[in-house]
């Protein structure tokens, strides 16, 4: 992962994350980005159940551009309340979206057309806010957002960056082809003959991907159907502590400067508390050709 | 009055707003409970729609810390990419939405982004989320909100999700957003109604304990009162059990009603 | 299927059909709205291999809105050509798209919006002839086509309308959401305890589905990954017989009116010649939640 | 002359157009072979995309007579939605596409719609398919004809497919095409090419057994033949292997080059 995040994603870059909503949200990736001080990204995502917030509060981001920033079961994100509004610990630029605008967005630069209208966001201010979407003619422009890099969080992928992902998908799908690049980190390493079996469950192109991580865990404290449960408690410790700065940044040193990588952090959790321990196979479908 | 919580009280009630054969698009917390009590007692055939990019019809199996964790998975009806759960939306096929709100309003426009200037806001909320878009596609939306001065205000700061704009007859449709608006607000000690036609909430009835007096003092504007007020109908055995089986630890009706 | 085409395709209906492109084409279901003597019917698709010519030379079609009509391996689609050259056996309107373009024009009408803009047709005549796709400020804008009822033909299916489809997907989901309604033609009927086992693989909500029928070689002569391979002699037999008015009512009479139903016009199928034998099944994904 | 039909040789030639790493929208009939091919020489890193919605590296496995038959989709890289392929080629990603053609003019512009006048054509040929998508969105492409008369003219009736429009330097830029247009046009006789800044088609090869009168003759329009015309290389016996590998039965290679 260090490699990964040192190669392409440089200070200043578009980063998407946390395209799944609250399922498989890359969070080893973020703070590898954190130990790395990273400086002035752009956060792109819809909801990011304290990614964001974390890479917020330590002062790696300039801008976010998404529909909500907090943490799901918690409510408020401390950190980024206090960037929002006493600049700590740098400024916050917001570009506000809702779930369905920042989808629309992504397909925008998907399709490589300025903008795409929807009728949603009528009557609401996020239109007063966002440079970025515009009414006219009865309908709303929602302009293209192209991420420098996106950054799935998948079950399983092979070596040549083909990423097998199920539950629901959020807006991964648009969010990767938008990308000039994606990053894969993996629950699983597989031999490319498990991923091509079933090339319908291929969440995106092999030529956008840059880079595989094999990363078990590397979605903690979010869930990833078929492994891992999500860690409420851990979400929960994380509002507590990041109430202050000062239990934020102790917080931090404690699970991420402090943490070579995700192996060492995945040994400082109880596993087996959220280990998903019953399997539900699904129906196998045939390829079959001959 | 019988051994419930506010939250308790409040998710029985939302459940109540859920017709059979209803499309809901369930928004977090307590509507998820809401929609499982539905279907466990006079909603049998309603379904419910996951902005993450699920449809279900049996509430999930075990607890929900959110609508995109594992229980809700396993059994799905469709999971999907968000933007298709909400192309059904933008066709008008979801007759229900849930919002949460930070503050709303008389004419129930709902404010989860800013308050204060947003350029230098007082409070930074976490944003729309699903909000806006469930505000202004679904046909029909109710609201959940703990029932303060503070979050109950004349005008809110910032319309992240669309009510009936100003109250005047007529405005959604002039504006061209799509659902009819809400149609009641659930609060931690009465339950608001907006007239058919849309303007301005009303309260129609007030949760057992709580008068009348209290909803007044508690609203940050003149409130209207029902000509027919009465008293909210407590959860019933089974509406509490239900409940209890989905949030068997309190994590959702036995704290806060609005967390962080 | 006959009751399913006599309850959801009316007399002057817009059907959608062949979304797959080459695979999984419901041709039982046009065989079947053929038998039942469907007129002023507007098929919408991208390319349709065979089928919509058929439904052409039947005289079922007012117009056609569609990327390529006629028969993908052996070329040129005769009664599109006479009813286009010569109105016969009645005059036919065409809506001229380019594959991407009907894409677009279903997603404008699955997310309700009026038209989307594209890159693509900019410099094609196509703009010329097609009443719903106009050039403006640099851009092409695509008008929202949405089909009455679009009918799929999948894998297996279950009796509450989930459809498992696999194998490349052409312009299905667009065009399934697009629609007021959908019918399901399937291989298989199986219980829902094996769609629901991998709720990703559910090609539509089912919402939309308004019929499901059990009808085994449904797509022949097109194929169906894990079932059956393309049938080319069969196409290549369809254009030769087609050359001629009296050849294709010919063909019509023995393939189509002369035939009560699908299972009576498999038994005339060398079926063991195109049925695929080896499988090859994709890897399981874990769907376990604890 | 070695033994080896016309089609054979425009598989060949049209494989030499792949080079190496190139991500190729391949379209149906020879340019199947022709990917197969290049995959099996000189470009082993090369991809495929098929807008029935299909990425692949290694060439199907079996004979194919469409792209969505069941050999193209077992062990593809992608099986998804057409939209998606088209999102690749949109963003500039696709380096090289094929087309088919029923009428090519001197400026590459294609017709696959309608001869004569569109409302009462004298020919209704098939249309776009994904032709239009193709000539306008991918980085450069190459069309396949059978080189006679009434298909290679002087202006098509109808422009489905556009190359160099009206031949004016910088047309397509200037309309918002986002490719590069055509490079080559290769036919039953030889092979055409384009300056590289657009504009007309000039004879830069003549297959073995043909000559640039024969050329001339069967095309509808003033010709210009490059100054250093040389003879089209006859396919290597690797490359003839390939073809017949992956059409065993002469399915694409033995019959006429433009069926119906």
């Amino acid at each position: 992962m260090a490699e990964a995040i040192e190669r392409f994603v440089p200070d200043g870059a578009t980063v998407a994350m946390g395209l799944a909503l609250e399922p498989l949200i890359p969070f080893a990736a973020g703070h590898e980005m954190t130990r790395q001080r990273r400086r002035d990204l752009e956060l792109v995502g819809p909801i990011s159940d304290a990614l964001f917030d974390q890479l917020i509060g330590a002062g790696c981001v300039r801008r976010v551009t998404a529909a909500w920033v907090g943490n799901v079961s918690e409510g408020l994100g401390h950190c980024y309340r206090r960037a929002c509004e006493h600049g700590i610990p740098r400024p916050l630029e917001v570009h506000d979206h809702s779930n369905f605008s920042i989808s629309l967005a992504l397909w925008a630069a998907a399709w490589n057309v300025p903008s795409l209208p929807t009728r949603a966001l009528l009557g609401s201010d996020i239109l007063r806010t966002n440079p970025g979407i515009e009414s006219k003619d009865g309908l709303v422009h929602v302009d293209a957002v192209q991420p420098d890099v996106a950054i799935v969080h998948v079950q399983r992928a092979d070596a040549m960056g083909r990423a097998h992902a199920w539950g629901p998908l959020g807006i991964s799908e648009e969010a990767g082809l938008a990308a000039k690049r994606v990053i894969v980190s993996c629950e699983e390493l597989v031999d490319a003959s498990v991923t091509l079996s079933d090339p319908n469950r291929i969440l995106l192109p092999e030529t956008k991907v840059v880079g595989v991580v094999h990363e078990p865990g590397g979605a903690h404290p979010s869930p990833v159907q078929g492994y891992f449960r999500r860690d409420h408690a851990f979400y929960r410790h994380y509002a507590e502590r990041s109430r202050s700065v000062e239990g934020f940044n102790a917080w931090l040193e404690e699970w991420v400067m402090g943490v070579s990588d995700r192996s060492s952090y995945m040994k400082r959790i109880d596993v087996d508390s959220i280990r998903i321990r019953h399997q539900r196979l699904a129906a196998p479908a045939d390829f079959g050709d001959e | 009055m019988s051994d419930f919580t506010p939250q308790e009280l409040m998710v029985a009630v939302a459940s109540r707003e859920i017709h059979d054969g209803d499309l809901v698009f369930v928004g977090m917390r307590l509507p998820v409970l809401a929609y499982a009590v539905a279907r466990n007692s006079h909603a049998p055939t309603a379904r419910g729609l996951f902005e993450v990019g699920l449809m279900r019809d049996q509430p999930a199996g075990g607890f929900l810390g959110t609508m995109g964790d594992p229980p809700n998975v396993a059994g799905a009806l469709w999971a999907t990419r968000m933007s298709n759960v909400m192309a059904l939306m933008a066709q008008g096929e979801v007759d229900l939405g849930f919002i949460g709100g930070a503050e709303v309003d008389r004419f129930g426009n709902l404010n989860t982004s800013y308050v204060g200037d947003p350029r230098r806001p007082t409070v930074k909320l976490p944003g729309s989320g699903g909000g806006a878009d469930i505000a202004i596609l679904s046909r029909r939306w109710v609201t959940l909100i703990s029932h303060e001065r503070r979050r109950l205000v004349e005008k809110v700061a910032f319309i992240t999700s669309p009510g009936h704009g100003d109250g005047s007859p007529g405005w959604r449709k002039r504006n061209g957003l799509l659902g009819g608006g809400p149609v009641a607000v659930i609060t931690t000690l009465a339950v608001l109604r907006f007239p058919e036609e849309g303007g301005e909430v009303c309260v129609a009835t007030v949760h057992p304990g709580h008068t009348v007096d209290e909803v007044l003092e508690n609203t940050g504007w003149d409130l209207k009162v029902s000509r027919d007020v009465s008293e909210t109908s407590a959860p019933t055995e089974a509406e509490l059990a239900a409940i209890r089986r989905f949030d068997p630890d309190g994590f959702w009706t036995r704290s806060s009603v609005t967390k962080g």
